[in-house]
């Protein structure tokens, strides 16, 4: 493993870092919109950073959009990166066709359209092939019938990635689609909700949906897997934003035991608290290290080696992020309970980015089925 | 040593059900089981009934007002309170009504401790600053003596629900050139005093439960003086080691894990309860396991302690106590799955209302809950110092 | 529950307490051999505890043995007591003849006989129902065809009491039968082998043994329960032999933390070490209460209830005796991991402890097997 | 950042796998493998054959036998010799080798690097005292100057294989009256002056490998002074702090989870696999997760501090390491239910020979070094002391 940034790399970390941090200050200042912030990604070039040159894009990859990720997750920047670049972008241009991506794609690049995948359903749990949600075959498409859940900006969406089933049972592999599907369309209606850290979701109901046939993506039937992959894709970049985020709530309580003093010192000086903040910075090592494993992994060939490493960074990072926000809490003492200051807030995000595309249970369950071995103790490849 | 409690004590639990399935109201009920905001009419009507029947100061000495139970007797009437999904006693009637009875002058008893007793009086506490957690004796509000009144500045932090309070007991500083200490008083302060103003503090889980209270030249009269002048921090000791038979919260946790168990139940994960999956119900039995045996330290130490006051045992029941809820809180913001993500604050206080629920019913407290289990490992003297404390006993270094 | 001893058994504890402390010396000073130990226990009256009076015991239940374990387990008593008085004695009061219990338990309890039991096998782990020895119907009795494995005191037993298959499959839960098998009967091959705590166990080969039909003890076909039963007795006791084991090593612990100087001060001075010691004795105080209530279930009537409780007594032991020994040598230093200094003996009876008749594990599936929840989540009796 | 390392790494990799296969003595591997102790003749055997390949001395500067190798090379060759089941190399390479290169005289150099290269010198620590463990600035063996050489008193334990041991780089104590640090300066003695006794200390796993040395009136000679008299302090602390690619011990750890695996592939719970059992594969899965984990660490810090020598990131892995290691060891002391309880010391030392073996042949060492293992969150800096070392460095304070 090469855990080196390549200096086109180096430079996009450098740029995307300055920029997180003027767009944070804007932010707390309240100068932008949701829309002003889209616009800026755009302009950076970050909202098509993962497609081809032809199509507005960088041809980045799995590091490229965890060096995103990171950065936005270090500034709390609360917008929906991942969901419509890392996992619909990832999907979209992987499965639409030539004359799909040479529309989509460059307006996803250029903030034009914003496109969430909308997998989950209401009894689906973390699982991409549970779906109830069907696809009938009419004369000129299909038509979608069903309900799909907690989708992260799915009320601000222009598009939305429906999987429904074309055939077989609730929790089959096969017989699932890929459907692209308008969000203004006849029959959709779409319930926003308030998340807990702040941002937007909507529970979707599909009720008579007529699509034509060219919105069907990829191979039909083959949704379970296509979804998975992109949905990869997602968790190895949600990895780096975690990183992020306990980065920063880590520095913020380092800052906070250098300074508050109690019986006369910094309690930074009391050993039981030292010896914390060095079991946070061994969690938070351990997960830097292993999101950049499941970035670099996320492109590679392959699957079961894929699979392995980007559920077992999804492990880790949920336990280290458990851990690193709730000893900052526990370190801020009273403090850290506060709304006002920024370690609930962060300790929120993880709360998110802990249960978004499978908890740690979910990826452990993942690590254990791709992880088999021989008599002699190998893996099995 | 003997399998379950004698039939006196089962009698006695069975009246405390009795009483609370009787007189707790069922809408009270039904928000502290699924995790929701109280307003001050939940408190006060449950204040009410325990008046009405006598029971409302357990922990005082009989002649104020106490019941005259056993040190088992106070902890079943604890366990089954919280198991009962009742709000908890004010913070009032466990500290500084124990604090009057002991130091208070005559006047003090006659004049706040009936109106505890019905429930009508509600104190809050200041002795935090925003400069004084953990270390306490730094504490920097004064109190200068101005003919027969003190004249209060500074400010104190944390106070709980402090918009309900009438009254507050705090620690100033009355004397400044002595040992930290020993210069500092206990005194009551009207909460409605000219100068006297509360900020609230918005809590993470969105909750509003927290305020700072600013003093700018507040005038305190003599005789809302407790005790004597520059005794306060042996008052604040007395008052922080009184006895406490439920400070392991077992009933607290009994309640949480049942809901897990029952939300672990009705969750499905690959089309099987939950439940049903080994992993998560090994984590589950873990918990248990770790429930039974602090249930049980907590009945032995009780036993064995009878008669003589509480140690340093206490330290050992909050600390446990404390991280075994925020496992169990972190398992039920597991729970449900995705469903943890959405997030209304008007839900969590009021329900649904008639509004379809998003996801299951049940879902719309276990961020809220999560987050707010956060702060019962550093109120009431944080884990650290509780660590601290009992160190100290086991090694006297 | 009501943990507070009663008079006599306050009376008990006393006296055990003062023989064992007495007991340890004399093997500091190795004036005592094994039988001398053996003598002195009978001498007490502990041999005989359980038995009832006609018996020449004092009819003592779960609390009583724990009682006796707890003081053996504080003073690293090297003496089969809870294999030969609490499993074996309990399974012989409860399932022998009236006939067989004049002549055996006056025996066990002048301490000439020690009866042990030889349950498990090689390849069973710790399931009490994995019998492949077998018990072939004869003229007169049965005949015997197996091997029981780490049979604790097995060589010097001389009497064993062996499970042995009569019907049906390797884990059926019938079919099972147990057998008093003395053990010098011809085709009883006994190999001692050492174990880790300086004690002897043996490996039992049984080669056509013939044994008549009073050797069949309890209802035919139900000896894996009957195993069981006498097994959770054990299992209680070895709790509170643990108990005993671990808080006299917290208490060397927190002795050399007072006494052993670093840097200028006694080592307990640091504040991250205190916070250990507190841990350390959360999880003893945890251990003792489960391990007392374990003591008074052993009695119950209601098996889901004992078994539930039980269990749990040996999941908590397991988790708080690997913490606890664990700890104790770390903060001993270098100096922990000697053979003369006395934690590692601690440490190395707990860890046959928590292997002795199941592990956590094991224990946390009974555990779980036996509390089952209705809708409400209430434990179903 | 990339997926793999590079050809050169991996044909690198490649080489030294073939290396340890053809010129580990087998019976040495299989010794090693199964956790059993090694003998003298193990370790010289494969030192030999390492010094006829120039890998000896990796760490040493190329002039003077090292390998020139980079740091990721250095990593990968101890993964490989760790994975490939070789003994390790003697503390005297990696310790006192670069002190005698940097601050030795030249006669020191010609004498003992030579014969170390060639895996003939064999080294015993002498920095530890009775009372001096952690804190080693408060060492009390004296040397005292009498004419030609320094007359030494006192005692040093925790020597590992002392009985091996041609020479002992010892800290002493040369000036009574200067600050702790000060007055202490580093000397090499030979084990075998007069007055120079060794104690042996058995260890909780019935292990030979540790001593405690006695010196009584021993003289070493003024030449065998390493650098200034009284600079001993800033020696040790070069020599502790020496490039240390390995200290995760990856290679170790992964040898011994794939121990781990296959004795759960191989013991049956209930007739299945125990492997199969979700509780026992979880756990183990958990443990796969965190060393991949640490493993990437290790080589992400390597590939980021290239060239800028050891940072307190060897603190982080050898807190982390070893803490891993030892969970691998106790689910070791599990896999074999039962047969944990039978334990032969000769067995541990030789395998059964022609006896049948109790229980699974494997069985046998697994308690001793689940044991043994207890030491190695203790030796080389106790993992508080790299605790608060990790923490200085964190906090400033």
């Amino acid at each position: 493993m090469d855990f080196i940034l390549n200096e086109e790399q180096a430079i996009l970390k450098g740029s995307v870092a300055r920029f997180s941090a003027d767009l944070r200050a804007a932010m707390d200042k309240k100068t932008v919109t949701a829309a002003d912030r889209w616009g800026r990604y755009a302009d950076m070039g970050l909202l098509g950073l993962p497609f081809d040159e032809d199509f507005g894009g960088f041809g980045g990859g799995g590091v490229e959009t965890m060096i995103v990720a990171e950065e936005m997750g270090r500034h709390l920047l609360a917008d929906p990166y991942v969901p419509v670049v890392v996992v619909a972008g990832r999907l979209l241009a992987d499965h639409c066709s030539e004359e799909q991506k040479a529309y989509l794609l460059p307006r996803v690049a250029d903030g034009s359209l914003i496109v969430v995948p909308a997998f989950g359903e209401p009894k689906s749990r973390y699982s991409l092939s549970r779906v109830a949600t069907t696809a009938v075959p009419s004369k000129d498409g299909f038509v979608l019938d069903g309900r799909k859940a907690v989708v992260l900006s799915g009320a601000a969406a222009n598009l939305l990635l429906v999987t429904a089933r074309l055939s077989g049972e609730v929790g089959d592999e096969d017989g699932i689609g890929v459907f692209l599907v308008p969000g203004d369309l006849p029959g959709v209606t779409r319930r926003p909700v308030l998340t807990v850290d702040g941002r937007e979701a909507a529970e979707i109901v599909l009720d008579g949906v007529r699509v034509d046939k060219t919105a069907a993506l990829g191979t039909l039937g083959r949704g379970g897997a296509i979804a998975r992959r992109a949905e990869e894709f997602g968790v190895a970049a949600l990895a780096g934003e975690a990183v992020g985020a306990m980065s920063a709530v880590f520095d913020m309580t380092v800052e906070y035991l250098q300074t508050r003093r109690q019986f006369g010192v910094p309690i930074g000086k009391f050993q039981a608290l030292q010896h914390r903040v060095v079991d946070m910075r061994v969690a938070l090592e351990l997960a830097r290290s292993i999101a950049a494993g499941a970035a670099i992994a996320a492109d590679l060939d392959n699957a079961q080696e894929r699979r392995r490493i980007i559920s077992a960074a999804k492990v880790q990072v949920c336990r280290s992020g458990r851990y690193i926000g709730q000893q900052a809490i526990q370190l801020h003492g009273a403090m850290g309970m506060t709304d006002e200051y920024g370690a609930g807030r962060y300790f929120k995000r993880l709360l998110v980015l802990s249960s978004l595309y499978g908890d740690a249970d979910h990826h452990l369950e993942r690590f254990v089925s791709a992880s088999q071995y021989d008599e002699g103790g190998a893996l099995v490849a | 040593m003997k399998f379950a409690f004698s039939a006196e004590m089962e009698i006695f639990r069975d009246e405390v059900r009795a009483f609370i399935r009787e007189k707790l109201s069922p809408e009270t009920r039904r928000r502290v089981e699924e995790g929701r905001r109280l307003d001050k009419a939940d408190y006060v009507q449950w204040y009410r009934a325990l008046h009405a029947k006598g029971w409302i100061t357990p922990g005082w000495p009989k002649e104020h007002g106490g019941t005259g139970w056993t040190a088992l007797q106070r902890y079943i009437f604890e366990e089954e309170v919280a198991l009962g999904a009742a709000p908890p006693v004010t913070a009032g009637i466990n500290m500084i009504g124990p604090v009057l009875i002991a130091f208070g002058t005559e006047e003090q008893k006659r004049k706040y401790l009936p109106a505890m007793r019905q429930g009508d009086l509600w104190w809050a506490q200041g002795f935090s600053e925003p400069g004084s957690g953990s270390d306490l004796a730094s504490l920097a509000t004064r109190a200068v003596l101005d003919g027969d009144a003190y004249v209060v500045n500074g400010t104190k932090i944390w106070q709980t629900q402090a918009h309900y309070a009438e009254m507050m007991f705090a620690l100033v500083r009355t004397k400044p050139d002595v040992k930290p200490q020993e210069g500092i008083s206990m005194m009551l302060i009207d909460m409605k005093s000219p100068g006297l103003s509360i900020h609230h503090i918005k809590t993470i889980d969105g909750g509003q439960e927290l305020y700072q209270c600013f003093f700018d030249n507040v005038r305190v009269p003599v005789a809302n003086l407790v005790g004597e002048d520059g005794k306060g921090w042996s008052y604040a000791k007395f008052l922080l080691g009184f006895e406490r038979h439920g400070i392991a919260g077992i009933g607290l946790a009994k309640r949480q894990l049942n809901r897990l168990k029952r939300l672990a139940a009705s969750e499905t994960s690959d089309g099987r309860p939950l439940i049903e999956k080994p992993r998560f119900r090994d984590r589950i039995a873990t918990l248990e396991i770790e429930l039974l045996a602090l249930e049980y330290t907590s009945i032995r130490l009780l036993q064995e302690g009878e008669g003589k006051g509480p140690g340093v045992e206490s330290s050992l029941l909050k600390i446990k106590g404390t991280e075994l809820r925020q496992e169990i809180f972190e398992m039920l913001s597991e729970v449900v799955g995705p469903y943890i993500i959405p997030y209304d604050n008007d839900v969590v206080r009021s329900g649904w209302g008639h509004d379809e629920p998003v996801g299951p019913d049940y879902a719309a407290t276990l961020a809220s809950n999560y987050l707010d289990s956060r702060k019962i490992s550093i109120y009431g003297g944080a884990n650290e110092i509780q660590r601290n404390v009992l160190a100290k006993s086991i090694l006297g270094l």
